[in-house]
């Protein structure tokens, strides 16, 4: 053990002390394994639960948007051996396991005109390639399950992956609901891959890293001990992340950009044809996609595992991580909650004509930003006035012409 | 076949009538350019509000060619209806627009009072009009919820406005005993009498309906998406509109001013005041602002209703109340029922049971121009068209 | 401004949110099996018919059988037997009564017809609407001895109706018994015009059902 | 608006040849029709629809009516001179006479520009069986094109010139027209034991015809010992 890590408070690396005695245990050949091992467990399975979790979250809360109390019945069994007050309904906190049972417990229909083996594959590779994402999310100070120097690009490579995996499903099932989604699903990687990866380039021109783990550090500073450096804090940051938000909604096919499994249209887009645990494994894909982006976005934009203020970091940054990536989560919700879906051509617009430009500018302001980095005292003010416009200004021409023609109307009545 | 895919065959070239053409669709032959698809939307879909089935073929995302197709709810109401006595059709009316029983109720006595010159009592008119408005409460709610739906909220508005709809349906059930199979007309007047807390019940909470509409208004109608989702999204002018029978808040949202509470101002209608909400894109959009309009006008009527309600009986005491032989004739009543006009044309011959009966469903009338505004429009514009015409399967296929 | 109506749209569902805590208006949840919503009176299920006392219910169905609400029926699911002989009703006349009296409830639609035409307050509308079956055709059948149910049970659940029907029939059940006396009296004046006939006997005065205990 | 007699007068003078008589509805609703005569109902709709005084722009309803074959006895008493000289008789001679049925289809126009109607239109075919073609009116009304379609789903009306006349709410292999008086519901009903012994008692009369036509028919015989092997 480092001797860094030793000279942290115990909560810090109470992590990977458990992962060490366990690795102790092994016979030394086999300890590196071991190492991995454990650390691909940790992910996957601290991610799993995450996701039951996500799911029982999202139900409640989107039930609570809606006036409703969301699923509060599945709780403990009631076995009349078990005492009383072991008998709780757990506030429906089971209902991912009740699930999890349902989804393995349902038949796995195949239609008979299906390609069977990209239709077996497609939720095998769509899981597979989600997971990989995770590999190199700074979860905490020291809890990096892997530490490469193209984080970033390695992140983005394997999780676009994933919408080849919904085209997949899409056109295996001969299902034209599923190949009309499949379609969407494209034509939404292809226009929103770009917004996404452009949000970030600001960061790697401002920190001039792709590693993950040094993009974090470099946020780890404070103005007068209480302003976190975070960069969504910044100009460039702030509108940046905006992008990165609406982008990481569409990849994620998320409300309201959920058009592959678009319901009220599609029946279930891609998913038609799915039932049973492939089923469950498409779901759980798309919530394993929308934690690993929104963890990449508390990572780049959200300060990462740092605390918001010095005098905070008694809390462990693990636990800080987590909670800004369950803020994130919510706001997911909240935003799956309230608004409706756009249709293909307005989704491959607004990010053409409005995100892809907004980004590119983006991308100058950070450059700016970094320019004049020794620019201080007054100048410093010109430095914040001179970026801010360059947000505001485009964001206001750019959605003007965007909602061209779109606007609430008066109504007249029959004299 | 027809290079427009769509059947005008034997309408004039110059007819301004004739069904709109869709863009010309490219030959499946060639190389560029792949098939046609032929997607059958329903008759099981989430979005086609019951057993609708509509064929579309589609061009990439875009409609090209739409059918509707209908009967998989068909029950024969109207030979029912010919088989049993006139007040045994009373029930089966709720049946129909099963949403909005009490309108249907209503036009049902309505042509029956025709047939029989039966008059009805002060206090049952307004009675009436008061239990037609709040269905009318009831349906654009449902309706509006509904279309943001097909929207692709998450059901969201839809339980918003189902929570204000289930407070009236409350009212409805301690009323007349049923959510919403209500069965309370009478050919002569109503079946029972409300109590004075259940009118100062239904006072208060229409009062406060319109802070719903705010809320709701606040919620979507400023939406950018929302906006961009329904503005322009099919259209039909105001010649298109009458000419194919659309009736209703599909009518006004084109502009055309013909509303049956003024027009005909059947019942007491022509003692209220009111105004009629028109549109003038006829588009998406203003079939839903139509709507919102027309639920804060119906508060407007509701509240006078509640004021001049006058005492006395619910039913003309030289009324039958069953056993009706109505002399031979006919007789068509119609009112502006909350999808449009509803009506009913019953023929007599002397006998206990109506020689014809025969319902006029504004659900399925209406839906005679869906083709032409699907067209040109993609999937996604399609069940947001067909929500916002407003159909009930119940009356469609009958 | 682009997105403003997003951000009104996210203030009122947030609104809602938080609402759904505190405000009851807001949180319209019932959780049912565990909850019920009281039934307002005017509440109607399916029919049943009124006999007038518990004990013998098939010896006092107001029922006469006289078919009417067979006949209006919509979905024509009444099925009723009248019977060959007599028996006295409530008010001591002689009246048929039914065999057989069958609702097939998988048909009813509870639409309250039968009610409204029954001219003897026999047939009334029930609040049962926990109705479970393993079988459409036999156990949603409903026989007599199942559709009988007492006037106290009527009382309990629709109180205001049944006092009003138990007033109208104790009216008319006065009006008969008046009108048996006026005829007993015309009878006797008679007899006594005639003064070897000995004096009429008094017609024996019907129970009168069991006030109400809801 | 024009009483129903003024519009057949102007009607009939502006198409002469064209058969347009009053239809009164003794009801007490009073609203009485104009029955067109199918070879120019076509035009005489245009008209309707054009003429700036009538305008109307908006058929509301159709109505399809059967009326089948009605037995009609005609009595007629006549006074026969008793060739004996005594009282003249009175001979009461009856004759029946079968009045032939016809389909009809009721169409209830308006004008939402000048806001006034009905003017009641009926058409009336020959008969039930053979003539039973009318002229569609949906390319002057589009209104009428799925109302038309379920008259003649319903009852058979063939409607000429209809764009798209399908069957609307039955499915296309179906035979009869349900809507008609004299139409036999079909009894191979679902067998089921309701109350309703009538419906019960057909049900197990169809399926014991299936099963003597089945017995009847010379089927092959599949010996299922012969194909489990």
């Amino acid at each position: 053990m480092s001797a860094v890590l030793a000279s942290e408070p115990f909560l810090e690396r109470a992590p990977l002390e458990l992962r060490d005695a366990v690795v102790q245990l092994l016979p030394a050949p086999a300890q590196w394994l071991g190492h991995h091992l454990i650390t691909i467990l940790a992910v996957v399975l601290g991610f799993s639960l995450f996701f039951a979790f996500t799911t029982v979250a999202e139900r409640k809360l989107l039930g609570r948007l809606q006036n409703r109390l969301g699923p509060n019945r599945a709780g403990v069994p009631k076995f009349s051996i078990l005492p009383f007050h072991l008998r709780h309904k757990l506030f429906g906190l089971s209902q991912p396991f009740a699930d999890a049972i349902k989804a393995l417990t349902k038949e796995d229909i195949v239609p008979a005109a299906a390609d069977k083996l990209l239709h077996f594959l497609a939720p095998v590779v769509v899981v597979a390639f989600s997971l990989m994402t995770f590999a190199v999310l700074p979860v905490g100070r020291h809890l990096v399950p892997v530490e490469l120097d193209a984080a970033l690009l390695y992140f983005f490579a394997a999780g676009c992956a994933s919408e080849l995996a919904l085209f997949m499903a899409g056109w295996s099932s001969r299902n034209k609901y599923s190949l009309l989604a499949a379609m969407r699903a494209l034509a939404q990687l292809i226009s929103y891959e770009l917004p996404l990866i452009l949000s970030v380039v600001p960061i790697v021109l401002v920190t001039g890293t792709l590693s993950t783990v040094a993009i974090v550090q470099s946020q780890g500073v404070w103005s007068f001990g209480l302003l976190p450096h975070w960069f969504v804090f910044t100009p460039w940051g702030f509108a940046g992340f905006i992008i990165f938000l609406i982008a990481t909604l569409a990849e994620t096919n998320r409300s309201p950009f959920d058009l592959p499994e678009a319901e009220s249209e599609l029946v279930a887009g891609h998913l038609t044809e799915y039932s049973g645990f492939k089923y469950a494994l498409f779901f759980m894909a798309e919530y394993f996609g929308m934690t690993a982006l929104s963890g990449l976005g508390v990572t780049l934009f959200l300060g990462g595992w740092q605390a918001p203020a010095p005098f905070l970091e008694f809390i462990p940054s693990y636990l800080w991580f987590m909670g800004k990536l369950v803020g994130m989560l919510v706001f997911f919700i909240w935003i799956r909650g309230t608004l409706l879906r756009l249709r293909i051509d307005q989704l491959t617009r607004l990010s053409w004509q409005f995100l892809v430009p907004l980004a590119l500018l983006n991308v100058g302001n950070a450059a700016f930003w970094s320019l004049t980095a020794h620019w201080s005292g007054p100048l410093n003010l010109v430095r914040w006035a001179i970026a801010l416009a360059l947000v505001v200004t485009p964001f206001l021409l750019l959605g003007r012409t965007l909602s061209a023609g779109f606007a609430p109307r008066t109504y007249r009545y029959a004299s | 076949m027809n290079p427009s895919g769509n059947s005008c065959g034997s309408f004039p070239a110059a007819s301004p009538f004739a069904p709109v053409a869709g863009p010309i669709v490219r030959s499946v032959t060639d190389p560029f350019h792949g098939d046609l698809l032929e997607v059958s939307m329903g008759p099981q879909h989430p979005s086609t509000h019951g057993v609708f089935r509509m064929v579309a073929t589609l061009d990439g995302e875009q409609i090209v060619k739409l059918k509707p197709v209908f009967g998989y709810l068909h029950r024969n109401h109207e030979k029912i209806a010919e088989n049993t006595s006139y007040l045994a059709s009373m029930p089966y009316t709720d049946r129909l627009d099963y949403l909005c029983s009490l309108s249907t109720n209503w036009a049902y006595a309505f042509a029956a009072e025709k047939l029989l010159g039966q008059p009805v009592p002060d206090r049952a008119q307004y009675l009436r009009i008061i239990l037609a408005e709040m269905t009318r409460l009831v349906n654009h709610s449902c309706l509006v919820g509904f279309l943001f739906n097909d929207l692709g909220t998450s059901f969201t508005p839809l339980l918003y406005a189902f929570r204000e709809r289930e407070k009236i349906i409350d009212l409805f059930e301690s009323l007349t005993g049923s959510r919403m199979m209500c069965n309370y007309q009478r050919f002569g007047g109503c079946r029972v009498d409300p109590t004075p807390e259940w009118l100062e019940a239904a006072r208060k909470l229409v009062e406060n309906f319109p802070r719903f509409l705010d809320e709701y208004e606040r919620m979507l109608t400023g939406n950018e998406i929302m906006l961009a989702r329904t503005q322009g999204i099919g259209r039909v002018n105001a010649a298109q509109a009458i000419n194919a029978g659309l009736t209703g808040p599909v009518l006004r949202a084109s502009g055309v001013d013909y509303d049956l509470r003024k027009v005909d101002a059947y019942g007491f209608y022509g003692r209220m005041d009111f105004r009629v909400p028109l549109g003038d894109h006829g588009d998406t959009y203003d079939r839903y602002m139509i709507r919102i309009l027309e639920m804060r006008e119906s508060v407007k009527i509701l509240a006078q209703a509640f004021r001049d309600l006058p005492a006395g009986p619910i039913m003309d005491p030289k009324a039958k109340q069953r056993g009706h032989r109505p002399k031979a004739g006919e007789a068509y009543g119609r009112i502006e029922g909350p999808k449009g006009e509803i009506g009913f044309h019953l023929i007599s011959d002397g006998s206990p049971n109506p020689y014809r009966y025969r319902v006029r469903p504004p659900s399925l009338i209406n839906l005679t121009l869906l083709e032409d505004m699907c067209l040109g429009h993609t999937l996604a514009d399609s069940v947001v068209i067909l929500g916002s015409i407003d159909i009930v399967l119940g009356e469609v296929d009958r | 401004m682009l997105g403003t109506g997003i951000l009104n749209g996210l203030a009122v569902t947030a609104k809602n949110f938080l609402g759904s805590f505190h405000d009851p208006a807001r949180l319209v949840t019932v959780e049912y099996p565990e909850q019920h919503i009281p039934v307002p009176e005017a509440y109607r299920n399916f029919p049943f018919l009124v006999s007038e006392s518990a004990d013998d219910p098939m010896g006092t169905l107001r029922c006469v059988s006289c078919l009417t609400c067979e006949k209006e029926c919509p979905p024509q699911c009444i099925v009723i037997v009248r019977s060959k002989d007599k028996k006295p009703d409530a008010t001591g006349k002689a009246q048929f009564y039914p065999t057989v009296f069958n609702i097939d409830t998988s048909v009813c639609m509870g639409c309250q017809i039968c009610v409204e035409v029954c001219p003897f307050d026999s047939i009334k509308m029930d609040k049962v609407f926990e109705i479970t079956a393993t079988n459409r055709f036999t156990e949603l059948l409903l026989n007599r001895e199942q559709l009988a149910k007492s006037n106290a049970y009527y009382h309990q659940i629709h109180p205001v109706e049944a006092a009003e029907v138990d007033g109208r029939l104790a009216a008319e059940r006065l009006a008969a018994e008046e009108k048996a006396k006026a005829a007993a009296a015309a009878k006797a004046a008679a007899a006594a015009a005639k003064p070897a006939a000995p004096a009429a006997p008094a017609v024996p005065a019907p129970q009168t059902p069991p006030p109400a205990t809801p | 608006m024009e009483t129903v007699e003024q519009l057949r007068d102007r009607l009939l003078a502006r198409f002469p040849s064209a058969a347009v008589a009053a239809v009164t509805n003794p009801g007490a609703a009073a609203e009485h029709s104009l029955l067109l005569g199918a070879a120019q109902a076509r035009e005489i709709a245009e008209f309707l629809r054009d003429d700036p005084v009538l305008r109307l722009d908006y058929c509301s309803n159709v109505t399809g009516i059967d009326w089948p074959e009605k037995e009609i006895t005609d009595t007629v008493k006549s006074t026969v001179p008793d060739p004996a000289g005594g009282p003249s008789k009175v001979v009461e001679t009856k004759t029946v006479r079968v009045e032939p049925g016809y389909l009809e289809a009721v169409y209830f126009l308006y004008s939402m520009a000048l806001k006034h109607g009905p003017v009641i239109v009926r058409l009336r075919t020959a008969n039930r069986t053979d003539a039973v073609t009318l002229p569609s009116l949906t390319p002057v009304w589009r209104s009428c094109d799925f109302q038309e379609r379920e008259i003649f789903d319903l009852f058979g009306i063939v409607f000429s010139g209809h764009p798209d006349l399908r069957r609307l709410l039955l499915w296309d292999e179906f035979v009869d027209h349900p809507m008609r008086k004299d139409y036999v519901e079909p009894d191979d009903y679902e067998w089921e034991p309701t109350a309703h012994d009538e419906v019960l008692v057909r049900a197990k009369a169809h399926q014991a015809a299936v099963a003597a036509a089945a017995a009847a028919a010379p089927v092959p015989v599949v010996n299922p010992t012969s194909s489990a092997s």
